[in-house]
C-alpha cells in the first residue's frame, strides 16, 4: 500500500465527504440526488482503487454491479421528483 | 514502468474526480451542479479503470476495467438527463445568471407535452 | 481499526434507537435499518478483520495463504442482510397499510388495541 | 454477406486455426482479418465497411477530446473563485428523426460535459439543451449542430442507404 | 430425591373400595343422560349407587374395627409422590358413612325439591361429583391424592352453589367459597408437601407412625400452620367463616349435603385425621383449640340474630364446627371421643332440619321465621321429623344429641371453668336454634304466606323422618354404633387403639345437670326471643373478615387496572423504551460488574481514509435522524448503507459488499416508494421526551461499543473457519469461499433464507391486495 | 441421516407450497392443509418414539463433519416439543377449515400457517445457534403476515407493535450471535457447549455472562417475560381465533424453548448469576401477567396476558435448574400449550355466538351450549392446577421442585398466582357463560355447519388436557428423562460431536 495509493484514496474520501456535504445542505431533492448519485460513481472510483492496491481483481466484480445498479436510485428518486403529486387521492 | 503510470491514472482520475465534488459544492443551482459533476466523474471513473487495466495488465482484468467504463458512460448521461428533466419540471430555480430559457412555459404538466414549434433557423 | 468501528457500531445503535423511540411510523423503519447495519457491521467486526485478503482462491493457486478474512461471518452477514431485507420490505407494506387505515402515520393514535 | 459477418468468420477461423480461442487471439484474427478484406474490397459488393470503420474511429477520438476538454474548462471554472459560466437553456432544430439517431445526439450531448439535454418536443422537432458556456444562443446551437449532429448523422446515415 | 416417598403399604387388593370413589364419579358423568331418561323418577334412581356403597361401607366396619382395614393402591405418578391408594379406617368409614348415607337422602330429596327444574340434570351430575370426591377425601391413604379430591370438592361446591346461576348472589357467593376454598387447597398442597418432606413419606399410615420425627423437624411449624389455614377455609373457622352463610345462596339440598353435613367438616376430618401426628404442642392447642373456641362463639352468637331460616342454620353450623374443632384441639383422648359423637350427632340433626327448611322453603315459599307459624296440621310428618331433630339438637335425652353434648360437656369440665363457659354458651345457642327451626314454624298461631302449604311429597319428608330416627334410634341403642363405628373412628383419631361404650345414661353428675340447665335457659331464650332479637342482638360487628374480603377484591381490581394502565399504555415507545432500558441496565451491569471489560488487544493498526470512512458512516446516520425531509432521510441512510459495504470492501468481503450495494438501493428505492406515500415527518415529541430518548439511545449505543471493544479484547478460541478454506474447493469445487459456505456447507440457511423471501413476498402482497380487494370486495362478491 | 428428523420441516414446507397453488381452488386447500398437518402429527410421533428408543438423534445437514455442517438434533425435549407443534397445528388447522374466512384464504392463509409450523419445527430441532435465528425469521415472517391478514384496523395496530418489538428483538439476538462468534469462534451448539464447560474462558468471564444476558433478552422479548410482553396483549387478540390460538399456543413457547435449550446448554459458567435472575424474572412475569388480567374485560385479552403469567412458571422451571424443576418445566409446556391453543379456540366459539368479544355483552352460553362450557371448563380449570387434568401435576412438580431448593417465596408467589388465575377463570366463566344474556342469531356457520363442527378439535385437544392428567405416571417419567437429559449436556454434546454421519 505505497503512499501514492493512499492519497488517492484520501482524495476520494475527501469527494465523498463534500458529496454528503451537498447532500446534507442541498436545498432541493434532485440537488440531494444527484449527491446519491455522485456517492455511487466515488463508490465505483474507491473500490476500483483498492482493487488495485490489494492487487485483488475480485473487487472489480463489485464495482460492476455498483456503476450498473448506482443508477437505478437517482432513476428512481427522479420517476419520483417530477410526479410531484400523489398517485391518488391522500386517504 | 506500467505500476508508474497506473498509479498517475489513478491519482488524476481521483482528482477529477475531487473535481466533481467540489463543482458540486460550489455551484449554485442543480444543473450546472450536475454539469460539473456527472461529467467530470464520468472522466475519473474512465481514467481510474484505464489505471486499473494497466495496473493489471491481464486481458481479463482489462475487459471488466472496460466494461465498467462501458456501463459507467451508458448509464450516466440517462440518469443526468432524467434528474435534469425531473429538477427542471419541478419548478427548481435557475441560477440568476442563466441568460436565456427558451423552454420556460412549454410544458403542459397534465397532457405531458412539450409544444416544439421551430423558433429561429 | 475494531476501535473505530466499534464507535461506528456504537453510534448506529443508538441512532437506530433513537429513531426507535420517535413517535412517526416511517422513523421507526429508518431505526430498524439503521440499527439492522449496525448489527451486521458488530458482526463482522467482531470476527477479527483482516485488511485486503478476500477469502477467495484465485484461478492460479489451489490454496489460500493466511492472512485471509474469516468467510463464516462474511456468510452469516450476507444471509442475515437478505432476511433483514424481506422483513424490511413487509414492514414498508405494513407501515403504507396501517397508514391508510388509521389516516395518520403518529405512533400515538394507535393504541386502540391496548388497555 | 455483409463485410463484418466475413471479419468475424475470418477471425474465428483464425482462432480455430491457431487452437486458442482466448480473446487476445480472436482480436488479432479479426485485425488480420480486416485488413485482408480491405485488400479485396472490390471484389465485395460496395459497402462503406470499411469508410465507416475510419469514421468510428475519428469520431472517438474527436469525442475523448471534446470530453477532456470541456472537463478541464469546467476544471478550470470550479477551481478559480468568480463563477464564468453563461449558462443557457437553448432549443435545437432537430434534423435527427430515428429513435436511434436522437439517443446518439442525446449521448453525445450530455457526455460532453456543459452539455445536457433537457428534453425533446412530443413531436421530435426541438431539443432543449442546457448549456454552461454560451454566450451567444445561435453561435451554441450552431456550434452543436454542426459539431455533434452532422458527425453523428453521417456516421449513422452514411452507411444505411437503404434509409432515407 | 424421590427416594423419600416410599410407596404405601403393598396389601393393596380390596378392588371395589377404589371402584365405589370412582363409580360415584362415573355416574355423575352419566346423571344428565339418565335424568333425560328417568325424568321425575330420576332421584330414586341415581340413590341407588349411594346407598349400595353406604352398604358397602358398613360391611368394612368389622374389618376397620380389628384394625386391618380394606385398603387399595395403585401408582399414579410415583415420581410426584401421587399414588391411588384408599384406606378405609375407622374415622375414614365414619365420614364416609356420613357422607354416602345423606348423600344417598338429599339425592332423594332434590328430586322432589327440584322437580321440573330444567337445569337439574347438570345439578345431579355436579352433586355426583361432589359425593365421588368427598368419598376419595375421606378414603384416600395418600395425602396429595386426598388434596386432589379436596380441590374437586371445591370446584363442585362452585357449581352448586352458582345453580341458579342468573342470580348475581349466587355467581358472587360461588365465586366467594370457590376463591376462598381452593385458595385454602393450594395453601393444603404446599402444607401437606412440607409434611411429606418432614415425615419422610406422603402415606397417612406410614407419617402417622413417625409424629415424633415430624414434631422435632423444622419442617414442622411451617406445615402446621399451612395445613391449619386449609383447614380453617375449608370448615369456615373463625377468620374464613364469612363464606359459608353467603353459601346459602344454592339450593337447600346442596346446603344439607354440602354446607352442613360433609364438605364444611372435610378440614375438622384432616385435624383428626393428623390429630395423632400433629397434636401435642402448644401451638396445635392455641392454634387449634383457640380458632375452634373463637369460632363456636361467633357463630353461637351471630345465629340469634339471624331471621332467615337457612343462615339461622348456616351460623349454628359454624358454632358446631368451631365446637369440633376446639374438640380436637384440646387433643385429650377424652376430647377426641366427643368430637367424632358429636361428628355424628351433628351430622344426622343440622341434616334433618335443613332438610326441614328446604321442605319449608318448598312449601311455604319463603324461609323467614317471622312469617312461619301453625304449620303442624298442614305438615304432620315434617314437623314431627323437625320436633325430634330439634330435641336431638338441643341435646334432649332420649335423643342421640344429648349423648354428645353430654360428653362435650365432660370434656369441657376437665379443661377448666373458660372452655366450660363457652361450651355453655354454644349449647344455649343450639338450644335456641332447635327452638326457632325446630319448633317456631309449626306451633304457634298460624301465618299467611305466599304458597299455600301442604305436605311435601314423600322424597322430601322420608330423607327427614329417617335422620330424625336415626338420632333417636342410636340414642336410645348407643351401643349399635359405638362399638362397630365410634370406637375405631376414636382410636384412629386419638391414634392408638381405644374402645368406648356410649350409654344413654351417666348417671347424675355436674355435666348432666349442666346440660339440664342449658336447656331450661335455652328455652326460656326461645321463648324471649322478640324482644332479644330487637334490643340486644342488633349490635353487630361490621368490619369483619366479610367486609375485608370485598374490600382486598375491589382493591385487587382497582390495582390491576391502574397497574396495566401504567403498564400496558399502549404507546409503542415506551415499550421500546423499556425494552432498551432493561437490555441496557441488564446487560451493562453485568458486563461491567462482574469484570467483562476488557480492553481490545491484536487489533488491526488504523489508516486516516478508514477514519474518514467511519466518520462519514456516523455523520449520515446522525442526519438520517436530524434531517426533517423524509426523502432526505432516506438519502443519507442510503449513505450509511453505501458506507458499510464500502468497509466491508476494505476489510476484504467483496461478496458481502456487493449484496449490501445491491440491498441498499433496493432499498432506498423501496423506502422511495412507500414514504411517497406517506405524510412528511412532523415534529411531535416534546423536548423532554427527545432528550431522554437520546440519553437512552446512547446509553444502547455505548453499551454495544463496550460489548465489542471487549469482545476484541478477548479470543478464546480459534475460529472454525480453516476447515471451510482447506475444503471449500477440493470438496465444495469453489473458489469463492464464502459462496460455497452459504450454497453447501450451511445450505441450509440459505434454505431459510429463501423461505423468509418467499413469505414476505407473500405478505406485501396480502397487505397491499388485500386493502385494495377488501375496498372493492366490500362491495363486491359477499362471504 | 435420520430422515425422522428431516420430516418435521420437509413436511410443511411441502404443504405450504401445494396450497400456495390452489389459490381459488379452495376445498382442496383445506384437503390438503389438513393432510399436512395429518403427516406432520405422524412424523413427529415417529419421531418421539424413535429419540425415546434409542436416545438423542443427530444428524449433520449435508454430511459434513460434526462442528462445521449444520446439525439437526432431537433430543428428548425437543421431540417433544415438535409433537406439540404437530398436535395444536392439527387441531388449529381442522377449526381453521370452519372458522377461517374465505377472502382470507385465497390471500395464502394455508401457505402462511404452514410456513409458520415449518419455522417452529424447524427451530425446535436445529442445533446451531445462526440456524436458529433463520428458523426464528421463517416463523417471525410468516406469524406476521397471519397478524396482517385481513387488514382491518385493529390488526394493523397490533401486528406494528408485534413486527417492531421482534425485529428489535431478532436485532439482539444477531448482535449476540454476532459477539459470541467472536468469542468461541463456532456457531454449533455442541460445539459451544463443549468449548465453554470443558475449558471455560479463563479471562473475562463476565463478558460470556453478558452476552448471556443478551440472549435472555432477545428470547425473554419472544417468550414474552416480564417487562418484555407489551407486545403481546396489545396483537394477540387482533387477529381471527384460529391464528391467535396458533401463535398463544407455540410462538410464545419457541422463546421458552430457546431459553431453555441456551441455558442449560451453553451459560453454565455463572448459574447463581443467570439463573437466580431467571428467578426473580419467572417471579414477576407470574405476578404482572395475572394482575394485567384481572384489568380485562375482553374475553381474548385476558387469556392473553394469563399467556405471560403461566409462561413465568416455564422460567420458573428453568430457574430452579434441577432435572425434577426442568422436568417440571417441560411438562407445564407441554400442558400450557394444549391448554391455551384449546382456550383460545374456545374464545373464538363464545366471540361467533355471543357476537363481541367482551364480557359485559356476554352471557347465556351455560345454558345455551352446555357442552361449550364444559369444554371451556376443562382447559380453564387445568390451567388453575385442579387435579386430575394436567395443570396440577405440572403445578406439583415445580411446587414440589420449588420447596427442595428451598425457594419459599417463589413456591408462595406460584401457588399465589394460581389463586388469581382462577379469579380471573372464574370471572371469564361467570361473565360468558353463567351471567343470562341475549345470543347472537347466527347460529348456522359459514358451510352451513352448525356449532358442533367447531367443537371437534376443541374437545379433542380438552380429551388431551384429560389423558395428560390420567397418564401422568408414564408421561411425567417421560418428562423427567427429558429434565435429566437436559441437565447434563454431555449426553448431548456426545450425540452432536461424537456420532452424527
Amino acid at each position: 500500500m505505497n503512499i501514492l495509493i493512499e492519497i488517492t484514496l484520501g482524495i476520494l474520501i475527501l469527494a465523498m465527504f463534500l458529496t454528503f456535504v451537498r447532500l446534507v445542505r442541498g436545498p432541493s431533492l434532485p440537488a440531494r440526488v444527484v449527491a446519491l448519485d455522485m456517492m455511487g460513481s466515488l463508490s465505483v472510483g474507491i473500490i476500483a482503487v483498492y482493487a488495485v492496491a490489494t492487487q485483488q481483481p475480485i473487487f472489480l466484480d463489485v464495482a460492476i454491479v455498483l456503476a450498473l445498479i448506482g443508477f437505478l436510485g437517482t432513476v428512481a428518486f427522479a420517476y419520483y421528483v417530477e410526479k410531484g403529486e400523489l398517485p391518488w387521492p391522500k386517504a | 514502468m506500467a505500476e508508474g503510470i497506473s498509479l498517475i491514472l489513478l491519482l488524476l482520475g481521483a482528482v477529477f474526480m475531487l473535481l466533481a465534488a467540489i463543482g458540486m459544492v460550489r455551484m449554485p443551482d442543480v444543473l450546472t451542479r450536475m454539469h460539473s459533476s456527472t461529467k467530470s466523474a464520468t472522466l475519473g471513473v474512465g481514467l481510474i479503470m484505464l489505471g486499473v487495466a494497466l495496473a493489471f495488465s491481464d486481458f481479463d482484468i482489462g475487459v471488466r476495467a472496460l466494461a465498467i467504463v462501458i456501463f459507467t458512460f451508458s448509464t450516466t448521461p440517462v440518469s443526468a438527463h432524467m434528474i435534469a428533466r425531473a429538477a427542471y419540471l419541478s419548478g427548481v430555480p435557475l441560477w440568476e445568471g442563466t441568460l436565456s430559457d427558451e423552454m420556460r412555459g412549454r410544458y403542459d404538466p397534465d397532457t405531458h407535452t412539450l409544444s416544439g414549434k421551430v423558433q429561429s433557423d | 481499526m475494531e476501535i473505530i468501528l466499534a464507535f461506528v457500531i456504537g453510534g448506529l445503535f443508538a441512532a437506530g434507537i433513537y429513531m426507535l423511540l420517535r413517535r412517526s411510523l416511517l422513523k421507526l423503519l429508518i431505526g430498524l435499518s439503521l440499527m439492522s447495519h449496525g448489527t451486521n457491521l458488530l458482526i463482522f467486526t467482531v470476527a477479527r478483520l483482516t485488511r485486503g485478503r478476500a477469502p477467495v482462491i484465485s484461478m492460479n493457486e489451489s490454496v489460500l495463504e493466511p492472512p485471509f478474512a474469516d468467510p463464516i461471518p462474511q456468510a452469516l452477514i450476507l444471509t442475515a442482510i437478505v432476511i433483514s431485507f424481506g422483513v424490511t420490505a413487509f414492514a414498508l407494506a405494513l407501515a403504507f397499510r396501517a397508514y391508510r387505515s388509521v389516516g395518520t402515520d403518529d405512533l400515538d393514535q394507535m393504541q386502540t388495541t391496548d388497555a | 454477406m455483409s463485410p463484418f459477418f466475413l471479419n468475424i468468420v475470418l477471425a474465428l477461423s483464425w482462432g480455430a486455426l491457431t487452437g486458442n480461442f482466448q480473446p487476445s487471439n480472436l482480436l488479432t484474427g479479426f485485425v488480420l482479418g480486416y485488413g485482408a478484406l480491405f485488400v479485396i474490397r472490390r471484389a465485395l459488393e460496395p459497402s462503406d465497411y470499411f469508410v465507416k470503420v475510419w469514421q468510428v474511429i475519428r469520431f472517438v477520438l474527436f469525442f475523448l477530446w471534446e470530453l477532456l476538454l470541456a472537463n478541464l474548462r469546467v476544471a478550470y471554472d470550479v477551481l478559480t473563485p468568480g463563477f464564468h459560466m453563461q449558462p443557457r437553456v437553448i432549443g435545437i432544430p432537430l434534423a435527427a428523426r430515428t429513435d436511434a439517431e436522437i439517443m446518439a445526439l442525446t449521448y453525445f450531448i450530455n457526455l460532453t460535459p456543459g452539455s445536457v439535454v433537457l428534453d425533446i418536443s412530443s413531436d421530435r422537432s426541438v431539443m432543449f439543451v442546457h448549456v454552461m458556456y454560451a454566450p451567444d444562443a445561435d453561435a451554441m446551437r450552431r456550434e452543436i449542430k454542426q459539431g455533434g449532429e452532422r458527425r453523428i448523422l453521417r456516421l449513422l446515415r452514411g452507411t444505411k442507404i437503404k434509409k432515407g | 430425591m424421590f427416594g423419600g416417598f416410599n410407596p404405601a403399604p403393598g396389601e393393596g387388593e380390596s378392588m371395589i373400595l377404589a371402584l365405589a370413589v370412582v363409580s360415584v364419579l362415573g355416574l355423575a358423568f352419566a346423571a344428565p343422560w339418565l335424568v333425560r331418561r328417568a325424568g321425575n323418577g330420576a332421584g330414586w334412581i341415581l340413590a341407588i349407587l349411594p346407598a349400595a356403597v353406604t352398604l358397602y361401607l358398613i360391611s368394612l366396619l368389622p374389618l376397620a374395627a380389628e384394625g386391618q382395614p380394606a385398603a387399595f393402591s395403585i401408582p399414579w405418578s410415583p415420581e410426584l409422590g401421587l399414588f391411588f391408594s384408599f384406606r378405609a379406617d375407622g374415622l375414614g368409614l365414619l365420614f364416609a358413612l356420613l357422607i354416602s348415607g345423606v348423600g344417598t337422602l338429599v339425592v332423594i330429596y332434590a328430586g322432589g325439591y327440584l322437580r321440573g327444574n330444567p337445569d337439574l340434570e347438570k345439578f345431579y351430575a355436579w352433586l355426583l361429583v361432589f359425593m365421588g370426591s368427598m368419598l376419595g377425601l375421606a378414603l384416600a391413604e395418600n395425602m396429595l391424592l386426598l388434596f386432589m379430591f379436596w380441590e374437586l370438592t371445591s370446584i363442585s361446591s362452585y357449581m352448586l352453589i352458582g345453580f341458579e346461576h342468573e342470580r348475581e348472589t349466587a355467581r358472587a357467593a360461588a365465586q366467594q367459597a370457590f376463591l376462598i376454598t381452593a385458595g385454602g387447597g393450594l395453601v393444603l398442597l404446599a402444607g401437606l408437601l412440607l409434611l411429606g418432606q418432614a415425615g419422610g413419606t406422603l402415606e397417612f399410615s406410614t407419617l402417622l407412625k413417625q409424629d415424633d420425627v415430624i414434631r422435632a423437624s423444622p419442617f414442622y411449624l411451617p406445615a402446621v400452620v399451612l395445613i391449619l389455614l386449609a383447614a380453617f377455609t375449608k370448615s369456615a373457622q373463625f377468620p374464613f367463616h364469612f363464606w359459608l352463610p353467603n353459601a346459602m345462596e344454592a339450593p337447600t339440598p346442596v346446603s344439607t349435603y354440602l354446607h352442613s353435613a360433609t364438605m364444611v367438616k372435610a378440614g375438622v376430618y384432616l385435624l383428626a385425621r393428623l390429630g395423632p401426628a400433629l397434636n401435642g404442642t402448644d401451638l396445635w392447642l392455641y392454634g387449634v383449640g383457640g380458632i375452634g373456641a373463637a369460632t363456636m362463639l361467633l357463630g353461637g352468637y351471630l345465629a340469634l340474630q339471624q331471621t332467615d331460616l337457612k343462615r339461622l342454620l348456616a351460623y349454628s353450623t359454624v358454632s358446631a364446627l368451631g365446637m369440633l374443632t376446639l374438640l380436637i384441639g384440646l387433643g385429650s383422648p377424652h376430647a377426641l371421643q366427643a368430637a367424632v359423637v358429636l361428628l355424628l350427632a351433628h351430622g344426622l340433626y343440622k341434616g334433618a332440619l335443613f332438610l326441614v327448611a328446604g321442605a319449608l322453603d318448598h312449601e311455604t315459599g319463603t324461609r323467614d321465621i317471622m312469617q312461619l307459624g301453625g304449620l303442624f296440621p298442614v305438615m304432620k310428618l315434617t314437623a314431627i321429623g323437625a320436633g325430634l331433630a330439634a330435641l336431638s339438637m338441643a341435646g334432649l335425652p332420649p335423643l342421640f344429641g344429648f349423648i354428645s353434648k353430654e360428653m362435650s360437656y365432660e370434656v369441657a369440665l376437665e379443661f377448666g371453668p373458660w372452655i366450660t363457659g363457652a361450651v355453655i354458651f354454644a349449647g344455649l345457642s343450639f338450644v335456641f336454634v332447635a327452638g326457632v327451626t325446630g319448633m317456631g314454624p309449626f306451633w304457634g298461631e298460624r301465618k299467611q304466606t305466599t304458597r299455600s302449604p301442604h305436605e311435601t311429597p314423600p322424597s322430601m319428608w322420608a330423607g327427614i323422618l329417617i335422620l330424625a330416627t336415626l338420632s333417636l334410634l342410636f340414642g336410645i341403642f348407643p351401643a349399635i354404633i359405638s362399638a362397630p363405628l365410634i370406637s375405631p373412628a376414636a382410636s384412629a383419631a386419638i391414634g392408638e387403639p381405644t374402645d368406648l361404650t356410649l350409654a344413654l345414661w351417666h348417671g347424675v353428675n355436674p355435666a348432666f345437670l349442666l346440660s339440664i340447665a342449658t336447656v331450661a335457659v335455652g328455652t326460656g331464650l326461645f321463648a324471649a326471643r322478640q324482644p332479644l332479637r330487637s334490643g340486644l342482638l342488633r349490635l353487630v360487628w361490621p368490619w369483619g373478615p366479610s367486609f375485608l374480603y370485598d374490600r382486598a377484591l375491589g382493591a385487587f381490581n382497582v390495582l390491576a387496572r391502574e397497574l396495566t394502565r401504567l403498564f400496558q399504555s399502549g404507546y409503542l415507545r415506551y415499550y421500546i423504551m423499556t425494552l432498551m432500558v432493561v437490555a441496557t441496565g441488564l446487560v451493562g451491569f453485568t458486563l461491567f460488574t462482574r469484570d467483562g471489560w476488557d480492553f481490545p488487544r491484536g487489533v488491526t493498526d488504523i489508516r486516516f481514509y478508514e477514519v474518514a470512512l467511519g466518520a462519514l458512516i456516523l455523520a449520515a446516520a446522525l442526519v438520517a435522524t436530524i434531517v426533517q425531509s423524509r426523502l432526505a432521510a432516506v438519502a443519507s441512510l442510503g449513505v450509511v448503507g453505501y458506507g458499510v459495504s464500502l468497509i466491508y470492501i476494505l476489510y476484504g468481503a467483496p461478496d458481502l459488499a456487493m449484496t449490501q450495494f445491491l440491498i441498499e438501493s433496493l432499498t432506498v428505492i423501496l423506502f422511495v416508494l412507500a414514504f411517497y406515500h406517506l405524510p412528511q415527518f412532523t415534529q411531535l415529541s416534546s423536548r423532554r421526551s427527545r432528550v431522554r430518548d437520546i440519553g437512552i439511545a446512547l446509553l444502547a449505543g455505548g453499551l454495544m461499543t463496550a460489548l465489542v471493544l471487549s469482545a476484541t479484547g478477548v479470543l478464546f478460541y480459534p475460529s472454525i473457519s480453516d476447515y471451510f478454506v482447506e475444503n471449500a474447493l477440493p470438496l465444495g469445487h469453489g473458489r469463492n469461499i464464502v459462496n460455497v459456505i452459504l450454497v453447501d456447507f450451511r445450505a441450509f440457511d440459505t434454505m431459510g433464507e429463501i423461505t423468509v423471501l418467499g413469505i414476505a413476498a407473500i405478505g406485501v402482497y396480502v397487505l397491499l391486495k388485500l386493502s385494495a380487494a377488501s375496498k372493492s370486495d366490500k362491495t363486491g362478491d359477499a362471504e | 441421516m435420520n430422515v425422522l428428523l428431516l420430516l418435521p420441516i420437509i413436511i410443511p414446507m411441502l404443504t405450504g407450497i401445494l396450497t400456495l397453488f390452489f389459490r381459488y381452488a379452495l376445498h382442496t386447500q383445506r384437503l390438503v392443509s389438513l393432510m399436512g398437518t395429518v403427516a406432520l402429527l405422524v412424523a413427529s410421533i415417529a419421531l418421539v418414539f424413535d429419540v425415546r428408543r434409542n436416545g438423542i438423534q443427530a444428524a449433520q445437514m449435508g454430511g459434513w463433519p460434526a462442528p462445521y455442517g449444520i446439525p439437526l438434533v432431537a433430543d428428548l425435549f425437543g421431540a417433544v416439543m415438535v409433537l406439540l407443534a404437530g398436535i395444536v397445528g392439527m387441531a388449529v388447522a381442522a377449526y381453521a377449515l370452519v372458522s377461517i374466512d374465505r377472502q382470507r384464504e385465497q390471500f395464502g392463509y394455508h401457505p402462511l400457517y404452514h410456513f409458520l409450523l415449518m419455522g417452529v419445527c424447524g427451530a425446535f430441532l436445529t442445533g446451531d445457534l445462526f440456524n436458529l435465528y433463520v428458523w426464528f425469521e421463517v416463523m417471525l415472517m410468516a406469524s406476521f403476515v397471519l397478524m396482517a391478514l385481513g387488514g382491518d384496523r385493529g390488526q394493523m395496530e397490533g401486528a406494528i407493535k408485534y413486527v417492531a418489538l421482534n425485529l428489535v428483538s431478532s436485532a439482539m439476538f444477531l448482535s449476540a450471535l454476532g459477539l459470541l462468534y467472536g468469542m468461541a469462534g463456532t456457531l454449533n451448539m455442541a460445539d459451544l457447549a463443549q468449548k465453554f464447560s470443558v475449558n471455560p474462558p479463563s479471562q473475562s468471564p463476565g463478558l460470556v455472562t453478558a452476552v448471556a444476558m443478551l440472549f435472555m433478552v432477545a428470547f425473554g422479548i419472544k417468550a414474552a417475560v416480564f417487562p418484555l410482553f407489551f407486545w403481546l396483549p396489545a396483537s394477540y387478540h387482533t387477529p381471527p381465533a384460529a391464528v391467535s390460538a396458533l401463535f398463544a399456543g407455540l410462538l410464545t413457547k419457541v422463546g421458552v424453548y430457546a431459553l431453555i435449550r441456551v441455558f442449560t446448554l451453553i451459560f453454565l459458567q455463572d448459574t447463581g448469576y443467570t439463573h437466580s435472575l431467571l428467578l426473580a424474572v419467572a417471579a414477576l412475569t407470574m405476578v404482572s401477567g395475572v394482575v394485567g388480567a384481572a384489568a380485562q374485560n375482553e374475553f381474548r385479552r385476558v387469556l392473553s396476558f394469563l399467556i405471560i403469567s403461566h409462561i413465568g412458571y416455564m422460567i420458573m422451571g428453568l430457574g430452579l435448574f434441577t432435572p425434577l424443576a426442568l422436568a417440571g418445566a417441560v411438562f407445564y409446556t407441554a400442558h400450557h400449550i394444549i391448554a391455551k391453543t384449546n382456550l383460545f379456540l374456545v374464545s373464538g366459539v363464545v366471540e361467533r355466538l355471543g357476537g363481541t368479544p367482551e364480557l359485559k355483552k356476554l352471557g347465556g352460553l351455560y345454558r345455551a351450549h352446555p357442552i361449550l362450557a364444559l369444554l371451556f371448563l376443562v382447559p380453564s380449570m387445568s390451567l388453575v392446577g385442579i387435579p386430575p387434568l394436567s395443570g396440577f401435576f405440572a403445578k406439583l412438580s415445580l411446587v414440589r421442585a420449588g420447596l427442595e431448593t428451598q425457594q419459599y417465596v417463589l413456591v408462595a408467589i406460584a401457588l399465589g398466582v394460581s389463586i388469581l388465575t382462577l379469579f380471573s377463570m372464574l370471572k371469564l366463566w361467570a361473565e360468558a357463560f353463567w351471567k343470562p344474556g341475549m345470543l347472537s342469531e347466527v347460529d348456522t356457520l359459514p358451510f352451513g355447519l352448525n356449532v358442533r363442527a367447531w367443537l371437534y378439535p376443541i374437545a379433542f385437544l380438552a380429551g388431551l388436557t384429560v389423558l395428560i392428567g390420567l397418564g401422568a405416571g408414564p408421561l411425567f417419567r417421560f418428562a423427567l428423562q427429558a429434565g435429566e437429559q437436559l441437565m447434563n449436556p454431555s449426553i448431548y454434546i456426545q450425540a452432536v460431536m461424537g456420532g452424527g454421519p
